[in-house]
């Protein structure tokens, strides 16, 4: 949401730059050469821990976008209950009023990946170039940082938005 | 263990606004050599780990009635008698077995392998460490040292100081201690 | 009184007697971070943020509790000292469960004002991940130790200004916590007085009021309570 | 009790050990008892009773013979006869050696050689008593020459005279530190303030220690004279023993030697008759090991969480109840009173140019002779290991040894040759420390030694100080990540930044130290580190990585 935010800036970026991979895109496979990733949200199962790798492999910069990918945050709430079989028990398990659930197994299966027992921060899997923060990071920092990767400068970056 | 007598208060004579409730445990002396303690020391809350060494040799642990009255006794506040309580490895909060076994994990008997010893007992009785056995016949713990390095790997047995300890001799000095079924 | 003269980071100041480096810094607007520091309360010495280092001296030292002696030499924010700081801030953050995007106090909290002003954009060192129930027993706050830092200040100001020593600290190292009474919960214990001040004096979230959006930040509180206390003047 | 009443009373004692011309001497400190040396003064004691032929012959439990492994250690002295020792004593063994002594002719079995170079090496000062007393009684004490200094210090001295002659000697405390003693007490003494206390910091919390242990167990009286000569020195009326929980037999030793001391008046009010009154009380720690550490200790004896404070101000103005405050370790009183009896210049010759007198050492670990030895300062390594200690045994090789605790550091072979002495020590990386000596063959691992002793310090940290209870925590977890294989080289910059960072912030000892023994051993095994990084092999075969890369091989 905080990139919509840009707003008409948005435009001006795209004009500078072309979007090969997102979410939003219907491209199946990660592209080669990439030269800048910007990377959201923490690593919680076997499919992002190949994606990061992948992701890692064919990017020139790559930015942890956001708390989640720098500190976990949010989705790492999890981490104290330590295991994935707790964490899909307490989910999925019986819950408190008695119903009984069914609790998935921690392994994954052919469709659902397995869930890693802690969720990781990207930094913890891969080398990290540009931290940036925030929950979410502000547009006009995502304006400027964009705006100088794209423009080559690298050094500096991270000091431009806060934890939280 | 002495008979309980129903009858006889424990003395609540320095607490006397709110003496503590006994109950589940024998009226016997014990208050009355604590209450001596308490009195030798003049009630200095200075006192408190005297006290509190006093109160865990005669109950085997602390439990929160004894906390709190030592705490009035020596008008100390309940958090920090809590405080110092859990401070020092040497008090329990939780009723110990009714034998012991302490693996000695200093820097001598680590060398000696004493880690193997720690996982044989653990292994044989299902215990943890710093735990109790279900049915309450033996608590493991593990101390930093106890100053025989000389005769590493070493452990104490409900109080006696064994060298040169192998797992398989620590398991069968427990044996003993142990319903047979195990 | 005597006056004294020294310098800090190469300015020339003076100080009384009882000053510290840390209160003439603060006279001078030379900002040492601090935690566990806070006007009105006894100095723990535990945060070792305000770490300075003194001309001549190897050892750093805690201005908090350094007397501002004649003549001294005070550098505030060498390298080192910076350096160190930063770690001590990823120590923490990495040591509870620091969320700051679901804490009441975020942008309101001391802990994540001092990891802003050192352009601390991550973390470094393994998240300890500690499970650590919350309390909310208490009819009016909340303690959630999963962003208690340790810093003693509730311990400090329930025993030094409102006397009823309901917090202390149990265990120790990485075990301790900040227990109130005989580790029950706060709403059942018979020594709280319910004044709020320990919530006051909270730099992070770990004491809150219940259904607050954010915390309250007074850092001189205290000092105006102490002074209309023992002068009867009551200033603002 | 009169200081003239105490010369007869020695005079009596001595008149009666020279008509017994036998003595058998069990030892009876903790690790011989444990190894059943009470059976041992058993049969000895029935045998001697049931033979009617054995006039003039004492048996007396005595204090740390040094050679721990050996135990249960039995010595015989007989006037006119070398003195004969025996490893592993048995009770029948005993009652062999009662009924042949009338004869002339012991038992070999058993005997160790005469000269056996466990105990030729050494040069005992502080242990001069081992074997010779029986701990457990004031007399024994008192005839070999205890509490003379003390009368002398009474009766010839002033406070002042006894300081020069502390400050004359060199001694600096065995504590660890290695603080010049004299220059305590004259601070203590010039102190302002009345009220004032002398603290013994028996707290003996290292592992691989238990120096202090054997002194108190062995000759509890010393160190009472050592603490009364101090308070007289300085001017403190009140001492205090704070013994570690884990030594109750020291405990018991000690509360029975006090109240020795005081019937005989060398403790309480008006000590020989003089206007000097000094108290002792022990006070036992709980399990911390932070207590070691003094103002933790102060905070301890006053019935509070052991938590360090800042210093300044020191506990020498400000410590015990904010009273002046002298605090010296078992052995650093030990020494006072052989300093006071033959002048500190005497004790200095003994030793090195900065490190006076001798130094007790526990040798434990891979090493032959395990326990206790006491040599001058300056002794090497080589001579301590491989003279005294016999060497390593099994045919294994020699790989470090490892002094000061947790505090201290892992010296490699390279280094054997170094005199032992504070200065020397630390120049390599290590302490002093209170004496503990633990030798590692070539089956230790480096890097989980060092991981060893951070979890030492993490659970030992107070918490007070975010450094030492986050840094110690975060160290101890990269250390893991390398013994299981999982590390990777910007591990080991965490983990060097983290050292330096926790050495140079920690609010105590504890905390400023606790990096040492990483420091050390990257320092002096570095590849073992980089080993375990970058190919996830542990080289000593120690490390388990089930779940580490694949192997670069």
């Amino acid at each position: 949401m905080s990139f919509l935010d840009m707003d008409d800036r948005l435009l001006d970026l795209a004009a500078r730059m072309d979007l090969v991979y997102s979410p939003l895109m219907d491209v199946k496979t990660f592209p080669e050469h990439v030269d800048i990733t910007l990377v959201e949200g923490a690593v919680a199962n076997q499919d992002h821990l190949r994606q990061i790798a992948t992701i890692r492999e064919r990017t020139d910069i790559l930015v942890a976008f956001g708390d989640c990918a720098v500190t976990g945050n949010v989705t790492a709430l999890r981490n104290p209950l330590n295991t994935a079989g707790v964490v899909l028990r307490r989910a999925y398990g019986d819950d408190e009023a008695g119903s009984p659930g069914r609790p998935p197994r921690p392994g994954g299966t052919a469709d659902v990946p397995a869930l890693l027992d802690k969720v990781r921060t990207i930094r913890s899997c891969v080398r990290v170039d540009v931290y940036l923060p925030g929950c979410p990071p502000p547009a006009d920092v995502i304006v400027d940082v964009l705006s100088d990767l794209i423009a080559g400068k690298v050094d500096g970056l991270h000091n431009r938005s806060r934890l939280g | 263990m002495t008979a309980p007598d129903a009858h006889r208060e424990p003395t609540t004579t320095l607490a006397p606004t709110a003496g503590p409730t006994t109950a589940g445990r024998p009226a016997d002396n014990r208050f009355k050599i604590l209450d001596a303690t308490i009195k030798r020391h003049r009630r200095q809350p200075d006192a408190l780990l005297e006290v509190l060494h006093t109160a865990q040799e005669l109950f085997g642990y602390l439990d929160r009635e004894t906390l709190t009255y030592v705490g009035r006794a020596l008008r100390v506040p309940p958090s920090r008698v809590y405080g110092v309580a859990t401070f020092y490895n040497f008090f329990s909060l939780k009723p110990k077995g009714a034998h012991s076994c302490v693996v000695c994990l200093g820097t001598a008997c680590y060398v000696k392998g004493a880690d193997r010893i720690l996982a044989a007992v653990q292994q044989a009785y299902h215990v943890p460490p710093h735990g109790t056995t279900p049915d309450g016949q033996l608590s493991l713990a593990t101390a930093r040292c106890i100053g025989a390095c000389g005769l590493a790997p070493a452990a104490v047995f409900d109080g006696d100081i064994a060298g040169r300890m192998t797992p398989a001799a620590a398991v069968a000095r427990i044996a003993p201690w142990m319903p047979h079924d195990q | 009184m005597s006056v004294r003269t020294l310098t800090i980071n190469g300015q020339p100041v003076s100080a009384t007697e009882e000053q510290t480096i840390l209160d003439v810094a603060r006279e001078h607007g030379i900002d040492i971070p601090t935690l566990c520091h806070f006007d009105g309360l006894s100095e723990h010495a535990g945060c070792r943020l305000c770490l300075v280092e003194i001309a001549g001296s190897p050892k750093l030292h805690a201005a908090c509790v350094t007397p501002a002696a004649e003549g001294i030499e005070v550098t505030t924010h060498s390298d080192r000292v910076t350096a160190y700081r930063r770690q001590i801030v990823e120590l923490l953050l990495a040591e509870r469960n620091h969320v700051c995007s679901v804490c009441v106090a975020n942008r309101n909290c001391e802990l994540q004002d001092l990891a802003v002003a050192m352009n601390l954009h991550h973390v470094r060192y393994e998240p300890q991940d500690p499970q650590l129930a919350l309390d909310a027993s208490h009819p009016r706050f909340i303690m959630d130790p999963n962003r208690c830092v340790l810093c003693t200040r509730c311990v400090r100001v329930c025993d030094e200004i409102e006397g009823a020593h309901t917090w202390d600290v149990m265990a120790r190292g990485r075990r301790a916590m900040i227990v109130s009474d005989l580790n029950q919960p706060w709403g059942e214990s018979p020594s709280c007085t319910g004044c709020g001040k320990c919530v006051r004096v909270c730099p992070t979230g770990a004491l809150f009021e219940k259904g607050a959006t954010t915390t309250v930040r007074d850092p001189d509180f205290l000092t105006y309570l102490k002074t209309a206390r023992e002068q009867k003047l009551w200033i603002r | 009790m009169t200081s003239d009443d105490l010369d007869t009373v020695r005079a009596r004692e001595r008149a009666a050990f020279a008509a017994a011309p036998c003595r058998l001497a069990v030892c009876t400190a903790a690790g011989c008892l444990s190894s059943g040396a009470g059976a041992v003064r058993d049969a000895l004691e029935r045998t001697a009773a049931d033979g009617a032929d054995s006039p003039g012959l004492r048996i007396i439990g005595t204090g740390c013979l040094g050679l721990c492994h050996a135990g249960p250690l039995l010595r015989v002295f007989r006037a006119g006869a070398p003195d004969v020792t025996y490893a592993h004593a048995t009770p029948d063994l005993a009652a062999a050696v009662v009924r042949q002594l009338p004869d002339g002719r012991l038992p070999d079995e058993r005997q160790l050689p005469a000269m056996h170079p466990f105990f030729a090496h050494q040069h005992p000062v502080v242990l001069e008593n081992a074997g010779r007393i029986d701990c457990e009684r004031i007399e024994d004490y008192v005839a070999a020459g205890g509490y003379a200094a003390l009368q002398q210090a009474m009766t010839e001295m002033k406070p002042d005279d006894v300081i020069r002659e502390v400050v004359a000697s060199g001694l600096r405390g065995r504590g660890g530190a290695g603080y010049p003693t004299g220059l305590k007490w004259s601070t203590v003494a010039k102190a302002r303030g009345a009220g004032k206390f002398v603290v013994c910091n028996a707290d003996e919390g290292d592992p691989g220690a238990f120096m202090d242990r054997s002194v108190l167990e062995g000759d509890p009286h010393r160190v009472i004279e050592g603490m009364a000569i101090a308070g007289f020195a300085v001017g403190a009326e009140q001492g205090y023993i704070y013994v570690r929980g884990e030594y109750p037999l020291a405990v018991s030793r000690l509360r029975v030697a006090i109240r020795q001391a005081e019937r005989m008046d060398l403790l309480g009010q008006r000590i020989l008759d003089t206007p000097f009154s000094f108290r002792i009380d022990v006070r036992i720690g709980a399990g911390a090991f932070v207590c070691g550490e003094e103002t933790a200790l102060i905070a301890s004896i006053e019935g509070k969480r052991g938590a360090p404070r800042p210093r300044p101000p020191y506990p020498a103005s400000f410590g015990l109840w904010g009273r002046p405050t002298l605090i010296n370790n078992v052995e650093t009183y030990a020494n006072i009173p052989p300093i006071i009896r033959s002048g500190g210049a005497a004790y200095a010759r003994l030793g090195t140019e900065r490190s006076k007198g001798t130094k007790v050492f526990a040798l434990a670990g891979a090493i032959v002779n395990t326990g206790l030895i006491e040599v001058p300062m300056g002794t090497s390594l080589r001579q301590i290991i491989f003279d005294i200690g016999g060497g390593i045994p099994d045919g294994r090789s020699f790989k470090a040894a490892q002094t000061g605790g947790p505090s201290g550091g892992c010296i490699p072979a390279s280094h054997l040759d170094l005199p032992v002495d504070y200065e020397a020590l630390a120049g390599i990386g290590s302490i002093m420390g209170s004496g503990g000596l633990i030798v590692m063959d070539d089956r230790s691992c480096m890097v989980d030694v060092a991981r060893f002793f951070m979890e030492f310090c993490r659970d030992e940290s107070c918490g007070k100080c975010i450094p030492c209870r986050a840094g110690t925590v975060q160290m101890h977890t990269l250390l893991m990540r390398m013994t299981t294989g999982v590390a990777a080289e910007r591990d080991l910059t965490l983990l060097e930044q983290l050292a330096d960072m926790v050495t140079r912030t920690s609010l105590c000892g504890l905390g400023q130290t606790a990096a040492n023994p990483v420091v050390s051993t990257l320092r002096h095994f570095r590849d073992e580190y980089m080993a375990h990084i970058l190919e996830h092999r542990c080289p000593a075969g120690v490390c388990r990585m089930p779940r580490a890369p694949e192997r670069a091989s």
